[in-house]
């Protein structure tokens, strides 16, 4: 899978909000949600994205969406730029990429039945003209997501989480999408629903040949679908690597840390595993440490990593980590 | 809706269908369920309500006498089998009066209010959905209408326009824009913030498109709150107007222009004043009641909670 | 803090801004010639230009715009047509009156209502949140002169207890103040005391249903401070909002209480002026009535920033 | 094992709606022993944060109203006293503390930090002001807040996450409470910070021999921390037993199900998850059979039709499930 | 007596005698001595649009409450509605030289102290016809007025006009000059100087007046130590008030607060004024080719087809007078020959299918917009119904009602005519085609053998003459043009506490109180 040409490139994306203070509006500083971050995505791969809150990981798929135009950098879809293609032109390109949002419930028009939230996706192509043709489609879609054809005549509020996380899954393929942005998709299902909805994820890659960027904070579910994970500390790309790699290889102490704060369900395993408990929290974005992000917290700190931000280095099998100390991690 | 589901039909088999219809059936039980929870003074209201509507429709078919018809002779009477409310000073019967001022109150008050409607979620939806300096100078133009009382722009724009039906009820209407400005601006942003128009752009659907379809109709439910308590405030504020002497001209038989006749006799013949005064008191109280009882059936927070 | 005062007072000079220029509109939209007016049906073309001249109503609008709002900014309002005499000093008259009805309607309606709102909120469900509810909906139904008459009919013409009608001032004669005052004050604050209710009601009930309430009864703390000290601390942002936009109530309900109570003051004037078509008492007093309004609004929005840390301490 | 401090029977706690009676707590039994770490897990809706209210007596009513049951704290009948009662309200806090999920909202968003401990502990502790704020001091120390005196004097929504929740500890440590309730106190925070509040809270129990519910449906989080676990589906008490038993051998197939459906961070990750499928029945009517029928996996015919199934042993121990079926711990159930 | 009139001019008031057609239910008892002392709490309301410029003072020319107390007229009616001296010792009109000659009362002093002369009378004269309201109606043919010496005063007109004593009764309030010089007409606007029993002390526009008695009153001493006037905007409430105490005389327009007052038990004096105060008018827009109204037999129809005798029981509870003309049967001007249209159908629905509207048609009726106007409108309207003519009921705001006096787009204008005036300065005033302001000057269509007639008896060099002329010119209008319709007249009540004794208070005419006697005990 590794042949496959990138589908998408995204190369020094940066995203500054402006904060606004006083009178006039006087922009005093900027909140750097996305700060310099690279990668690639190759058609048919599932690029994972993890990390703690605020640090980016919706902004980072949000302007690959062009939902915020970002600061700085290039992505380039198809071999072409789009961060600076003007909406017009950048109409083409809409509904190929899609995005699949963390709240099943907020993401559904309360007012709209499913068949009508349906139609509205599959008029805006302007390739189905006939009500048969709709009608026809719209089956077709239900099917894909596994939805019984009952629920056309319901209304949000009357399906369930999963019910619903389908049913703006279908939305999303109703658009016949070449690369889906799955922000958190999961996270506000149970357990045994997200399970069912990871599965249908998967499944519709095979069938579609679809390319995800998979967003997520828990590492399991992320390395569970994704082929590569991109690991996001504070706006930045601190390391990717292949999904396989991650137990096993992973050299940056956040990621590090972050597997071992996810507790599992393996009991005998779970009782003697040593915990790193990282001290302190997350900075803000607003004034971001100077250096390397997560020196504040990382117990190899030295002083080159408070002055000078590493930078994100292939260290080979298509491993990159921004780190000063990759993988002295003995313990 | 029904045309939905007709439409769509060929995807569902019948007794989907069906089902739909019976779920449908039961939001609408509950709907009036929650409309009615709240106790006898919801039912009297509501039940008054229609009583107002109906007599405002039917109101010829009540009486044999018309709002104008004069028996001097027989002015200033009390209540007696020919006139059940006795008679005004001209010897109009009162029963008659007040119940062409129902027709007379209501349709002033919902023409106004739809005015209002009208003009203020245009107003609004706009402000709200562009925002940016066309929102904001909407909404500060909107405070300095609000920093003036309702009741004196309406009395300006009284002298200005004179006291048509029609000019009434517009100025009335204007008076009340802010407010729907206001709510409909606060709802629109934070609709507008809500993942299902970040999800509607970027299936390629348009600015208005969104904007009617998804934004508009998510406003709907605040919007009938807030013209059913609409028409009671523009009964209230006609009636003001009337009893300043500057609202609807006599002799039409408003409310507001009874009481402010019919104050003269208060110590003679108090029901002159009495009656109409109490019409307008239980049309605009249970005016109010019905629309808190809509804003609670009709708010989605409490959907399948309670 | 600070910027967001600055904010709010730029706000309201904007708002002010507009309000003078509706105020000046007035004058321009409606019907009839002041100056004819000022001088009588009578009175010559040439007297009639003459004043015209004088009153500036010959200038482009925009100039006269100006001179206008400068002379309102000196303290000269101009003269009454039909009463003929300086606006300010009858300006200084009125505003007073309506103000000494006004401003205790709504110190008793505000706790009053609160209180009442409170009752009901944590009697929720209860006979007695019903009955508060009933007389709550019955007196926002009310119309303000309605209530006015109802009260006269009771109070005054069939108890005998107390005056028909009248105002004396408080610097006057307090004793009779208070006598004359009590049944425009409280035609006046019935709905303001109704409408402030209401909101407590919607508000308390909104706050005791919150996160930090179940807190506070998880730790044990008494109801009474849970009521008081939280639940309605936090619910006051939007009744302070709403007693700030009773201020527009009483202001509107001035007009007809004034009319009930024959009261001469700011709304009395206003309704004459406009009778008599004497539009630039009208400017001064729609200028004046939302200047009172938009002060209100301001002392509102500091307010908020007193009650809320989170407006206070913010940077923006 | 020791003594039993918290003890609650048949607990059955019903919301009285218009979509009919919601029977969110339906008979439920548990105990907490003292100085144990209880979890209660289940998928969401299926009355853990109910159970734990009733047990507070701070159900929201109406419509909630616990009808039936006893909850004995301590060897007194905590249901006898009556939710206003004055015994009532001096157990809330200082003996039972409770923590909630959201600690966005779970304090007071216009008072100061300071003043919110300072007036619990006011309530719990005959003591001054001034005592007061230093007892606050000591115990945002105690829970490893930095700056503690400074932090007393800002108000939450200056504060983190995190900050929030150590503070809704503090509160609890501070009164001494013999039991904390803490209702899924992570969920809501990111990872590292999950690590640090429960390392935090297990510090607690172990120092104070506190006792700990902790209600929760990440399942990873119970088996690191919990001595025991219940398992809770639609109401009910599907399987209870020591952490051990319950993940390593479970026997009920909602149990099984749901370690199925956890993504392992260790397994190959090409093979599909084995989720439940369907979803949780509506508690407003239920069915008069077993509730988990329709999405058991090892369902038979022989299920259908009967009552809903008691509670019985298995195993030995205190190993108990609802299920007719007996489901040997490698059937199915993989790790 | 005036030497050298040929007409009849009583030298003297005697408000005793006014008394005379007083309709007085309780008075005084006679054993009481008058006391000096106390104030007298009038209140009232307005509610005619002249009553708007009425109480706040407008200008000094103008017709001013204040005026009532603190001004006065050189002469003034009888209780028949006949002038008299009042300020004036004598007055002598000279129809051959074109002048009236005037004597000018000795010892009058103004408030301020300054003295009324000769020369203060012809300049308020000279100011009235430059300044004064209604000057183009009344002193159209005015000239100037000079003094002649410190006692007379000569009066020059351009053509005979008999009728100056009258209108001298109705708006020519003589003020201070020495006044006007120091502060001029705004001057005096604020502080009132004027010969009256009482002194302006201060006012409150829309509150109250206070004034202080003039202690060098001309008539005599005044006993009250001043008046204190309550402005109520509810008449209802002043009736209540004066009920309560809170007042001690009150003066009514409005015939529902009379009715109930005159029932009342409580003692009051009530008094009727010996003058009717107004005419309620239907006048016809009458020069329009276009218009129904146009129509001569239209116009009788209509007029058939008014019941006055039920407007006058229901609008005024009887306490209106039924008449067919401007003024009532006890006055000099009363011409019997005028039937006015008594009220029936048939002859109506006749008289409209002679001129050609079987099937009726639509109108409109214009009416100044207070309660009695509108309900007499209604009651008017309702009547035109029933001969099949639709009238579309227009209201005029109080302000705007001056515009349409002269004319109105179409229809008829229902119209109040003050009548203390007398017929004769009415019909002087309205039925001639060249006058510069006036009731239906552009609406009526004046006959010209009308316009020669009222001016013929305008300019009657005596007044029986005039008497005889200006019966005729009734005729012509109410009969023979019929150009207006009379609905009713009515009269005012006054009300005053048994407190207060020899009030003087609207006995003669609305709003006419001769205070100065005036003691409460
Ligand atoms: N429109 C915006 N304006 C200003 N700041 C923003 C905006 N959107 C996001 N941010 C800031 O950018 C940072 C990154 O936000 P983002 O939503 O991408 O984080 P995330 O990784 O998706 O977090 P979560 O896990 O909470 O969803 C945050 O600090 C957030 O406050
Ligand atoms: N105030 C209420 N009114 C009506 N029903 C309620 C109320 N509170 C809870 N319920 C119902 O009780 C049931 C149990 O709710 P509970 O909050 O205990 O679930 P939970 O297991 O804590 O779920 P979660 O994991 O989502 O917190 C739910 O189905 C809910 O619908
Ligand atoms: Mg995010
Ligand atoms: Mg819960």
């Amino acid at each position: 899978m590794n042949e496959k040409k990138p589908l998408l490139q995204v190369e020094g994306l940066k995203m500054y909000f402006p904060l606004k203070k006083g009178l006039l509006s006087r922009t005093y500083c900027h909140v750097k949600a996305v700060d310099d971050v690279s990668f690639e995505v190759r058609e048919g791969e599932t690029f994972g994205i993890v990390g703690e809150s605020g640090c980016g990981k919706t902004t980072t798929g949000k302007c690959i969406l062009r939902i915020h135009d970002p600061t700085d950098g290039k992505i380039i879809y198809n071999g072409r730029d789009i961060s600076k293609l003007p909406k017009s032109k950048f109409k083409e390109n809409r509904r190929e990429l899609q995005l699949i949002f963390q709240d099943p419930y907020e993401s559904l028009d309360p007012r709209q039945s499913v068949c009508s939230i349906l139609e509205e996706a599959i008029v805006c192509d302007r390739k189905f003209h006939t009500k048969e043709e709709i009608k026809k489609r719209m089956r077709e879609l239900l099917s894909l997501v596994e939805l019984h054809q009952d629920i056309a005549l319901r209304y949000p509020h009357e399906l369930s989480g999963g019910q619903r996380q389908r049913l703006g899954v279908a939305r999303a393929l109703a658009c016949n999408p070449k690369l889906i942005v799955c922000d958190e998709p999961v996270s506000a299902l149970d357990v045994s629903i997200q399970a069912q909805i990871i599965n249908l994820f998967r499944r519709l890659q095979e069938e579609l040949g679809l390319t995800y960027i998979f967003v997520a904070h828990d590492l399991a579910v992320v390395r569970h679908i994704a082929g590569r994970i991109g690991v996001m500390y504070l706006g930045r790309m601190v390391e990717i690597l292949d999904s396989d790699d991650l137990f096993e290889n992973s050299r940056h102490p956040y990621t590090k840390a972050l597997l071992s704060a996810v507790p599992t369900t393996d009991y005998y395993r779970e009782k003697r595993r040593e915990r790193i408990v990282l001290e302190g929290e997350v900075p803000s974005p607003i004034n971001a440490p100077p250096g390397c992000p997560f020196h504040p917290r990382c117990r190899y700190a030295t002083d080159i990593c408070r002055t000078t931000m590493p930078e994100l280095l292939d260290r080979g099998r298509n491993h990159l980590v921004a780190c000063y100390h990759d993988g002295p991690c003995e313990s | 809706m029904d045309n939905e589901i007709r439409e769509i039909s060929c995807i569902t088999d019948e007794e989907t269908r069906l089902k739909a219809k019976k779920r449908r059936k039961q939001n609408i039980r509950y709907f009036f369920t929650v409309l009615f929870g709240r106790g006898i003074l919801a039912k009297i209201s509501f039940v008054l309500v229609c009583i107002f509507i109906l007599v405002a429709v039917f109101c010829p078919l009540l009486t044999s006498y018309t709002p104008f018809q004069q028996e001097l002779s027989n002015a200033l009477k009390g209540a007696s089998p020919q006139h059940l409310l006795g008679t005004d000073n001209l010897g109009r019967d009162l029963f008659t009066r007040i119940v062409y001022g129902a027709r007379f109150s209501l349709s002033i008050g919902l023409l106004s209010s739809v005015w209002a409607l009208v003009i203020g979620v245009a107003l609004g939806l706009a402000a709200g959905y562009f925002g940016g300096i066309f929102g904001g100078l909407v909404m500060r133009l909107m405070d300095a209408q609000l920093s003036i009382p309702p009741l004196i722009l309406a009395l300006c724009l009284a002298a200005v326009f004179g006291g048509a039906v029609f000019s009434i009820s517009l100025i009335i209407g204007i008076s009340a824009v802010p407010g729907y400005v206001r709510v409909i601006y606060g709802q629109v942003l934070s609709l507008r913030e809500y993942d299902y128009v970040e999800a509607a752009r970027l299936i390629g659907q348009g600015n208005f498109k969104i904007l009617f379809k998804h934004l508009l109709p998510n406003c709907f439910p605040t919007i009938i709150v807030m013209f059913t308590m609409g028409v009671g405030t523009a009964i209230m504020i006609e009636s003001g107007l009337a009893y300043l002497g500057i609202g609807i001209k006599a002799p039409t038989p408003s409310w507001g222009v009874m009481i402010f006749e019919g104050y003269k006799y208060i110590f003679s013949s108090p029901h002159l004043a009495l009656w109409p005064g109490i019409m307008l008191m239980l049309l605009i109280i249970s005016l109010s009641v019905v629309g808190d009882g809509l804003r609670d059936a009709l708010d989605p927070k409490l959907r399948g909670k309670l | 803090m600070s910027a967001y005062i600055v904010k709010r007072i730029l706000i309201s000079i904007f708002v002010v801004f507009a309000v003078s220029i509706f105020s000046f509109m007035i004058l321009q939209i409606m019907p009839g010639d002041p100056a004819r007016l000022a001088l009588g049906y009578e009175a010559s073309e040439e007297d009639v230009q003459t004043l015209r001249e004088k009153m500036n109503l010959d200038k482009p609008v925009v100039t006269q715009y100006i001179l206008w709002v400068k002379g309102v900014a000196r303290g000269d309002f101009g003269q009454s047509v039909i009463y003929k005499q300086p606006i300010d000093k009858m300006m200084a008259e009125r505003v007073p009156r309506t103000l000494t009805l006004g401003i205790p309607a709504l110190f008793i309606a505000a706790p009053l209502g609160i209180v009442v709102g409170v009752i009901s909120a944590v009697r929720r469900g209860k006979p007695l949140d019903q009955i508060l509810t009933f007389l709550t909906t019955v007196s926002m139904g009310m119309p303000v002169f309605w209530t006015g008459i109802l009260s006269v009919f009771i109070f005054s013409v069939e108890l005998k207890i107390l005056p028909l009608q009248g105002y004396v001032s408080p610097s006057q004669d307090f004793g009779q103040y208070v006598y004359k005052a009590i049944l425009p004050v409280f035609c006046m604050a019935l709905p303001m005391i109704a409408g402030i209710a209401r909101q407590t009601r919607t508000n308390m009930l909104d706050s005791i249903n919150q996160d930090h309430i179940r807190t506070a009864r998880a730790n044990g703390l008494p109801e009474r401070s849970i009521i008081f000290r939280h639940a309605l601390k936090n619910a006051m942002i939007p009744i302070i909002t709403v007693i700030g936009m009773q201020v527009r109530v009483v202001i509107g309900g001035s007009l007809l209480v004034e009319k009930v109570f024959n009261v001469a003051g700011l709304g009395t004037i206003l309704t004459s002026s406009i009778n008599t078509r004497d539009y630039i008492v009208v400017m001064v007093g729609v200028l004046i009535i939302s200047l009172i309004t938009v002060a209100v609004n301001l002392v509102v929005d500091i307010l908020y920033g007193v009650i809320d840390p989170r407006i206070r301490l913010s940077r923006r | 094992m020791g003594n039993k401090l918290l003890e609650v029977k048949n607990l059955k706690t019903t919301f009285f709606t218009v979509n009919g009676e919601i029977k969110a707590v339906d008979g439920i039994s548990y105990y907490v022993d003292e100085g144990e770490v209880v979890a209660l897990v289940g998928e969401s809706g299926c009355g853990k944060s109910v159970s734990q209210l009733s047990v507070m007596q701070l159900v929201q009513s109406p419509p909630g109203k616990i009808v039936g049951g006893e909850i004995v704290f301590q060897g007194q009948d905590l249901l006898q006293c009556g939710a206003q009662s004055k015994e009532m309200r001096e157990i809330r806090g200082a003996r039972i503390g409770m923590i909630f999920q959201e600690p966005m909202t779970s304090l007071d968003p216009v008072q100061t930090v300071g003043s919110q401990l300072a007036e619990v502990i006011r309530r719990h502790k005959k003591v001054s002001k001034k005592q007061a704020w230093e007892i606050g001091v000591k115990t945002l120390e105690a829970v490893s807040i930095p700056d503690a005196r400074v932090r007393m004097k800002n108000y939450p929504f200056e504060l983190s996450g995190g900050m929030r929740q150590r503070i809704m500890i503090a509160i609890t440590l501070a009164c001494q409470s013999q039991l904390i309730i803490t209702d899924e106190p992570t969920t809501a925070l990111d990872v590292t910070i999950q690590a640090q509040i429960m390392e935090l809270l297990m510090r607690l129990v172990r120092e104070n021999k506190t006792s700990l519910v902790v209600v929760t449906h990440n399942l990873g989080l119970v088996t690191r921390h919990a001595d025991r676990i219940y398992v809770m589906y639609a109401g009910k008490i599907v399987e209870s037993g020591v952490t051990e038993d319950i993940i390593t051998k479970p026997r009920h197939p909602y149990t099984i199900g749901l370690l199925n459906s956890v993504p392992k961070l260790r397994r190959d990750c090409s093979e599909d998850l084995n989720p439940i499928e369907g979803a949780p029945p509506d508690l407003a009517n239920l069915p008069n059979e077993c509730y988990f029928l329709p999405r058991c996996p090892y369902g038979k015919q022989a299920c259908k039709g009967k009552k809903y199934p008691d509670l019985r042993q298995v195993d030995g121990q205190e190993h108990f499930i609802a299920c007719f079926m007996d489901i040997g711990n490698d059937e199915g159930c993989t790790i | 007596a005036c030497g050298g009139s040929t007409k009849n001019t009583t030298t003297s008031a005697s408000p005793e005698s006014s008394n005379t057609a007083a309709m007085t239910e309780a008075s005084a008892p006679a054993t009481l001595t008058p006391t000096a002392g106390g104030i007298l709490e009038i209140g009232g309301s307005a509610i005619l649009p002249t009553d708007v410029t009425w109480f706040k003072v407008r200008g000094i020319m103008e017709v001013a409450f204040a005026g009532l107390w603190g001004y006065e007229t050189l002469m003034r009616y009888s209780a028949t509605g006949t002038p008299e001296c009042f300020l004036l010792d004598s007055i002598t009109p000279d129809a051959g030289a074109l002048t009236w000659t005037m004597k000018v009362k000795d010892g009058i002093t103004f408030s301020d102290g300054s003295k009324l002369t000769a020369e203060v009378v012809a300049w308020n004269l000279n100011y009235y016809k430059e300044n004064g309201i209604l000057a183009s109606s009344f002193f159209s043919n005015f000239v100037n007025a000079e003094a002649t010496d410190s006692k007379t005063v000569v009066c020059h007109f351009s053509s005979w006009e008999i009728l100056f004593d009258y209108y001298l009764c109705r708006t020519v309030l003589i003020a201070s000059k020495e006044a006007f010089d120091k502060g001029g007409a705004d001057g005096l606007v604020a502080n009132p100087i004027g010969t009256g029993p009482f002194v302006l002390k201060n006012m409150t526009p829309d509150v109250d007046m206070t004034m202080d008695k003039n202690p060098s009153y001309w008539q005599g001493q005044v006993l009250l130590d001043g008046v204190h006037y309550t402005y109520y905007a509810d008449e209802l409430v002043a009736m209540e008030a004066l009920k309560a105490g809170e007042i001690t005389a009150a003066m009514s327009d409005s015939y529902s607060s009379i009715d109930s007052l005159m029932k009342e038990t409580i003692s009051l004096t009530k008094t009727q004024t010996a003058l009717p105060s107004y005419a309620y008018t239907m006048c016809f827009k009458s020069n329009d080719q276009n218009d129904p109204c146009s129509n001569l037999d239209v116009r009788k129809a209509i007029s058939y087809a008014i019941d006055t005798q039920a407007l006058v029981d229901t609008l005024t509870y009887g306490y209106g007078v039924k008449t067919t003309q401007w003024c009532m049967s006890n006055n000099e001007y009363y011409s019997p020959d005028v039937t006015g249209q008594p009220y029936n159908l048939e002859t109506a629905k006749k008289l409209l299918a002679d001129a050609g509207y079987t099937d009726g048609f639509s109108t409109k009726l214009w009416y100044l917009n207070i309660p009695q106007m509108s309900d007499t409108a209604a009651a008017v309207a309702e009547m035109l119904s029933k001969i099949g003519i639709t009238a579309d009921l227009n209201p005029i705001d109080a302000a705007s009602y001056v515009n349409y006096i002269g004319g109105w787009d179409s229809g008829i204008l229902i119209h109040t005519m003050g009548m203390e005036g007398g017929a004769a300065s009415q019909y002087a005033t309205t039925f001639v085609n060249d006058i510069s302001f006036g009731l239906g000057m552009n609406a009526f269509a004046i006959p010209d053998s009308l316009d020669a007639l009222v001016k013929q008896a305008k300019s009657a060099a005596s007044s029986d003459e005039a008497v005889k002329l200006f019966k005729k010119v009734a005729y012509d209008v109410f009969e023979d043009q019929c150009l207006v319709k009379v609905l009713y007249c009515t009269t005012s009540y006054s009300f005053v506490s048994d407190k207060v004794h020899d009030a003087d208070y609207c006995t003669v005419q609305n709003r006419r109180c001769d205070l100065w006697k005036a003691w409460v005990g």
